[in-house]
C-alpha cells in the first residue's frame, strides 16, 4: 500500500519533470500574476504595500487551481485512471498520493518564492515568515480541495468551467485565513489565531478528503 | 473460476445484452466476437469491475466481484483500447510503474528482458515509437503477469505486426498451459484455437 | 417501518402530492397574512423610514437559503451511504429552491444596501458569503446538468453538497468572527428579541410561509423527477 | 477560402458550446478573480475604486490567456490540425478564423460583463463606456497574439510555461494602455490617446499575426 | 501521377529507409507493408507533404509537391492513425466540417448517406460510440471523396469488423476503378489484390 502511494508520487513527479515547464508552470504563474499588478494599478508603495497580502494569496489560489484540470484529465483519458481502480491498493490511497504529489509540484514551489514577491511589494521583514507559513499550512488544503472538483468533474463536457464553479466556493474560506493571518501581523495583531484555523483545516482535509476524491473517481469512472 | 450470472448491459439506452452467463475454468480461453458497437469491450468492462451491469453478477471464485474490490483486482489483468501507457516516460519506465500500481513484484531485470520479448527500445520515451510500438509497450505488461491467473485483453491483436501477434499468441497459450484463465476479443483471426467463442449479436 | 416504505419514489409519489398541495396552500395563507402585518401592522422605523419593511422578504428568505442547503447535505449524504434513489431526488429537487432564496436575500439586501448604506454592493463578509452560498448552489446544479445519466448526476452532486457544507457555517458566524457593516444576529433563543414585537412576528409568520412554500416546491419538483425517470 | 473561415468559426463555436462551460469558463474566471480580490485585500471601497481598473484589466488578460493552451492542442492531439494543413484554404485565412472564434468565446464576453464588475467595484457611472471599450479594442489583440504564442509552443515539453514567457511580453503593453485609459478616464483626462494606441494595435496585429501563426503552425507540426 | 524520387527518411536519429523511388498511375493500388516501426506512417507523411524528406522530392504530376501546397492538398485525402474526429460532435457533424474543410462539396444528403454507407447512427456525439464506430466516422469521408484523386490510407482495416472491412475493401476497389490512386499501409491481409506492394525493411 505505501509502496503504491510512493510510486504514484515518484510517477507524478517524474512526468512533471519530463515535461519540464509543469514544475514551473505553477511557479511561474504565481510570479507573473503577482507581477502584473504593480503594472495595472500604478506603483504608488503605499497602496501596493495595503493589497500585497490579498494579491499573494490570490495569485495562489489560481494558480493551484489552474493546475488542476490536469491533475486527473491525461491519466483518465490514457486509461491510466482505469488502471489505478483495478491496482493492488485502495483508491483513497492513491487519491491521497497524488493529491501530494500535486502539492509538491504547484503548491510547496510558491512557499518558496514567496518571500521574493513580498519583497517586490515592500512588506515588512517580519511578515515574510507568516506569509510563508501561512502558504505552507494553506496550499496543501488547495490541492486537497481541488482534487475533489477535478474528480467530480473528469471526462464531463464544461469541466474547465464546472471545476472552477464548484472549487472555488470551497477555496474561498481558506484565502481569507489565508490573506487575514498575513493582515492581523501586518496590524500587528498576531494573526495566530488565523493560522490555527487554516491548520484545522489542514487536518479536516487530509483526513476526509482522499475519500471523498476516491468516491469521486469510482463515481466518474463508471 | 469466473463466472457470469444473467448479465444484462444498457448503454445510451439501448441494450447491448442480456440473459448473458458462463463460466470460465483455469486454461480456458473465451474469445468475444462481434460487430462494431455490438459490446464487447463493454462485456469486459462489467467482468473486471468498470462498469455494473444493470442485472446479474460477476463472481470470482464463487464470490462476487463487487464485494471483492482489490482482492479481485489483484486476481486480473485488464488491458483495454486506451494503452494506460506515459509518452512523456520510456517503456521501461512505464512497465515499472504499471507493475508496482498492479502490486505485481517485478525486478529490474526482468522488467528489461519483457521489454526485449516485444523487441522495443528501454530509453527512448514513448511519444517517439510508431503506433505497433506503443502497443507492444502496454502488452508487455502480460509477460511479467504470469503469477495473475486472469487476463482480459480488449484487441491485443490491433496494431501488431506478424511477429508481433506470433509472440503474443505465444505468451497466450504459455498463460493458458500454466492455468490461467484469459477473455480476449478481437477481429483479427487470431491463428490459434480460442477454447470458446462468444458471440455479441 | 414506514420510513423505509416511503423511500421508494413509487409509493412516495402520491403522498408527495398530497404534501405539496397542503403547503401551497398553507404558505398562500400565511404569506398574505406576513405581508398583512409587515406592510400595515407594523410601524414605520424612526431611522430607515418605510425601507426597513425588506426585512419581512430579505430575513427569511437568508435564513432558507441556508436551511436548505443543509437539508440538500444531509439528503444527499443518505444518498451515498444508503444509495436510495428517493434521497438524490430529494436534494435535486430542493437545490433550485434554495438558489432562489439565496438570490432573493442578495438581491432585497442590495436594495436596501442603496438606502441604508449608500451602495448597493460592500464586500463585507456576510455579504460575500452568502454569494459564495450562491456559487454553491449554482455548482451543485451546474454539476447534475452536465451529467447525462441520473444516478451518476445524483451521487456526483451528492458529494459536493457534502463537502460544500462546511461553508455554512461560516456564512452564518461570519458576521461574529468580523466585525462587519452587515447587522448581527437579533433574533436567538437564549435572549429576548432586540426588535419590537410586531415586527418579529411578522417576520416569523414570513418565514414560515417560506418554509412551506419550499416545501411545496420541492414536492412538485420531484414528483416531475420521478415521472422523468419513468420510476 | 471563405467557405473554411466560416466553417472553422461555426465548428469552434460549436465545440464551445457541446462542452458547454467553455463558453463560460473565460468569464467565469474573469468574475471569479475580480470577486476574489476584495475576499484578500479587504472591503475599503476607496482602495477597491482605485485598484480597479488594474484589476479588471488583469483579470481579462490572465482568462484570456489560460484558453489559449487549448486553442490548439486539441486539434493537435486528434489529428485536425493535419487536416486543417492539408485542407483547401490557406493556412493563414484558418489561423486567423480560429483566433476570431477565440475571441469570440473567450474575449467578447468579458466586453459585456465588465459593468457589472464595474458596479461590483464602485467605478463611476461615466467609466464603463470606456472600460467595456477599452475591452472590445484590447481583447482580440490578445487573442491574436496569444494564438501566436500557442502555435510556436504546440506539443513541447513545458508548453505551459513556456506560453505563457513567450505571451506574457507581448501582452503587457496592451495592459498598460487598456488599464491607463480607465485610470486617466478616471483622473478626468479622457484617456483616447490609449484608445487611439490600442486601436493601433489591433490593425498591425490583425494584418500580421495570422500569418505568423501559420508559418508557427507549419514548423510545430513538422 | 504520384512520384516519389530517392527518398530518404531519418527519424529519431534513425534512417528509415533510403533510395526510395517509385511512381504510381491512375487506377492503381500501393500497399505498404513492413514490421512495427519500419517507416509506413512516416513514408506517407512525407508523401502528402506533412513530413519533409532528408533527401529526394515527391512530385504530383510532374511537379514538386512542396511547391503546390494547397493546390495539391485538394487533390488528396489522407486519413492517419490519429482519426481527427471530435468527441463532442455527432458523426454527421464531423463529417461535413471535414468536407468542408477539405473543400469537397457535399451536401447534407449525400453526408447522411455516407454515414449510413457505414452503418453509423448521425445523431450520437462521436465519444459515445466504440471504437471501431469512431473509426468509421473518419473512414466514412472516404464515400464522398470520390471526385479526390490521391487517397493515403494509414490502416484504414484496424477497429473495423468483417462486414466494415468488406465495405472499405468495396469502396477503395470502386475508386480504383474510376481512375483513382491509393497508396495505404496494412498489417492485416485487406482480403483483396494490391497491384503493388512496397516492402519496408
Ligand atoms: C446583498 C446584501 C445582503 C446580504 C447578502 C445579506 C444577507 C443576510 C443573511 C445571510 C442574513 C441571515 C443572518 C442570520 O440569520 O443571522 C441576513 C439577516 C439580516 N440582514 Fe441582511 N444581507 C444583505 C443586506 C442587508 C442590508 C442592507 C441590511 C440593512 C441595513 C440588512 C439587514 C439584515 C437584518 C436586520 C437581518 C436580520 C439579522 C437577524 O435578526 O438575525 N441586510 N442578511
Ligand atoms: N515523433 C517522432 N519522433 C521521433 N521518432 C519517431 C516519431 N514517430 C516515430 N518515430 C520513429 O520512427 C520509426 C518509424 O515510425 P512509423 O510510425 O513510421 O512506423 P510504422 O511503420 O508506421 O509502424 P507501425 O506499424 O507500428 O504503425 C519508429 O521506429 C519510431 O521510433
Ligand atoms: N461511454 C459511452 N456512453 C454511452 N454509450 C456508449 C459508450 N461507449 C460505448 N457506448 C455504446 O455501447 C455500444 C457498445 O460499445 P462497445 O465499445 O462495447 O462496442 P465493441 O463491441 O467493443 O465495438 P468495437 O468493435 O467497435 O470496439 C456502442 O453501440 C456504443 O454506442
Ligand atoms: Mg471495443
Ligand atoms: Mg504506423
Amino acid at each position: 500500500m505505501l509502496a503504491a502511494a510512493r510510486c504514484v508520487v515518484y510517477r507524478d513527479l517524474l512526468l512533471a519533470l519530463r515535461r519540464r515547464g509543469d514544475v514551473a508552470v505553477a511557479l511561474l504563474f504565481f510570479v507573473i500574476v503577482a507581477s502584473l499588478f504593480p503594472l495595472g494599478i500604478g506603483a504608488e508603495p503605499n497602496l501596493l504595500r495595503s493589497i500585497a497580502p490579498g494579491v499573494i494569496w490570490v495569485a495562489a489560489l489560481l494558480s493551484s487551481m489552474l493546475s488542476l484540470g490536469r491533475l486527473f484529465a491525461a491519466d483518465y483519458d490514457d486509461g491510466t485512471l482505469e488502471q489505478m481502480l483495478l491496482g493492488a491498493a485502495p483508491l483513497g490511497v492513491v487519491a491521497a498520493a497524488k493529491a501530494f504529489a500535486h502539492w509538491l509540484v504547484a503548491g510547496l514551489p510558491l512557499v518558496a518564492i514567496a518571500p521574493l514577491i513580498a519583497l517586490q511589494y515592500d512588506l515588512g521583514a517580519g511578515l515574510w515568515g507568516i506569509l510563508a507559513l501561512s502558504l505552507l499550512v494553506g496550499t496543501p488544503v488547495l490541492s486537497l480541495l481541488g482534487a475533489v472538483g477535478a474528480a467530480l468533474t473528469l471526462g464531463l463536457r464544461g469541466g474547465g468551467v464546472l471545476l472552477s464553479l464548484l472549487v472555488l466556493p470551497l477555496y474561498v474560506p481558506v484565502l481569507i485565513m489565508g490573506a487575514g493571518a498575513v493582515e492581523m501581523a501586518a496590524a500587528g495583531l498576531g494573526g495566530g489565531g488565523q493560522l490555527l484555523v487554516l491548520g484545522a483545516m489542514l487536518v479536516l482535509a487530509a483526513a476526509f478528503a482522499p475519500w471523498a476524491i476516491a468516491a469521486a473517481l469510482r463515481i466518474s469512472l463508471e | 473460476m469466473l463466472e457470469a450470472a444473467d448479465l444484462r448491459c444498457e448503454r445510451g439506452g439501448r441494450v447491448l445484452f442480456e440473459r448473458l452467463s458462463f463460466r470460465l475454468g483455469a486454461g480456458e480461453f473465451l474469445r468475444v466476437s462481434g460487430a462494431n458497437g455490438s459490446g464487447k469491450t463493454s462485456l469486459l468492462r462489467v467482468l473486471c469491475g468498470l462498469l455494473t451491469p444493470s442485472r446479474g453478477s460477476v463472481r470470482w471464485k464463487g464470490e462476487p466481484v463487487a464485494a471483492l474490490r482489490e482482492e479481485y483486482a489483484r486476481q486480473l489483468v485488464y488491458l483495454g483500447h486506451a494503452p494506460a501507457v506515459k509518452g512523456d516516460l520510456t517503456a521501461e519506465e512505464n512497465l515499472s510503474i504499471a507493475c508496482t500500481l498492479a502490486g505485481v513484484a517485478a525486478s529490474r531485470d526482468a522488467v528489461k528482458s519483457a521489454l526485449a520479448r516485444f523487441a522495443l527500445p528501454d530509453d527512448v520515451p514513448v511519444r517517439r515509437l510508431s503506433q505497433g510500438q506503443r502497443r507492444r509497450a502496454a502488452l508487455a505488461r502480460l509477460a511479467l503477469s504470469g503469477g495473475v491467473p486472469l487476463w482480459l485483453l480488449d484487441e491485443p491483436f490491433a496494431a501488431l505486426d506478424a511477429e508481433g501477434i506470433e509472440r503474443l499468441g505465444a505468451l497466450l497459450s504459455g498463460h493458458a498451459e500454466k492455468g490461467g484463465a484469459i477473455v480476449f476479443t478481437t477481429h483479427q483471426d487470431p491463428g490459434f484455437a480460442a477454447t470458446r467463442t462468444l458471440e455479441l449479436a | 417501518m414506514k420510513w423505509f416504505w416511503y423511500a421508494s419514489p413509487q409509493t412516495f409519489y402520491p403522498l408527495a402530492g398530497r404534501i405539496a398541495r397542503w403547503s401551497a396552500l398553507g404558505a398562500a395563507v400565511l404569506a398574505v397574512c406576513g405581508l398583512y402585518i409587515g406592510f400595515f401592522v407594523a410601524p414605520t422605523d424612526a431611522q430607515q423610514g418605510e425601507a426597513y419593511r425588506i426585512i419581512f422578504i430579505h430575513v427569511p428568505a437568508a435564513w432558507m437559503s441556508m436551511f436548505i442547503y443543509v437539508v440538500m447535505a444531509v439528503w444527499s449524504a443518505l444518498c451515498l451511504a444508503l444509495n436510495t434513489r428517493l434521497s438524490g431526488m430529494m436534494a435535486a429537487a430542493l437545490a433550485p429552491t434554495g438558489a432562489l432564496f439565496t438570490f432573493i436575500a442578495l438581491w432585497t439586501g442590495s436594495l436596501w444596501g442603496k438606502p441604508t448604506w449608500g451602495t448597493y454592493w460592500v464586500w463585507d463578509a456576510r455579504l460575500t458569503s452568502e454569494l459564495i452560498l450562491l456559487f454553491l448552489y449554482l455548482g451543485f446544479i451546474a454539476l447534475r446538468a452536465s451529467i447525462d445519466d441520473p444516478r451518476r448526476a445524483d451521487r456526483a452532486a451528492a458529494v459536493l453538497a457534502v463537502v460544500g457544507v462546511v461553508n455554512v457555517p461560516i456564512i452564518y458566524y461570519s458576521v461574529q468572527w468580523w466585525n462587519t457593516l452587515h447587522q448581527g444576529a437579533s433574533v436567538s433563543l437564549t435572549r429576548a428579541p432586540s426588535m419590537a414585537a410586531t415586527m418579529l412576528t411578522g417576520m416569523l409568520v414570513m418565514a414560515l410561509a417560506f418554509w412551506l412554500y419550499a416545501i411545496a416546491v420541492s414536492m412538485v419538483r420531484v414528483r416531475c423527477i420521478i415521472r422523468e425517470r419513468g420510476e
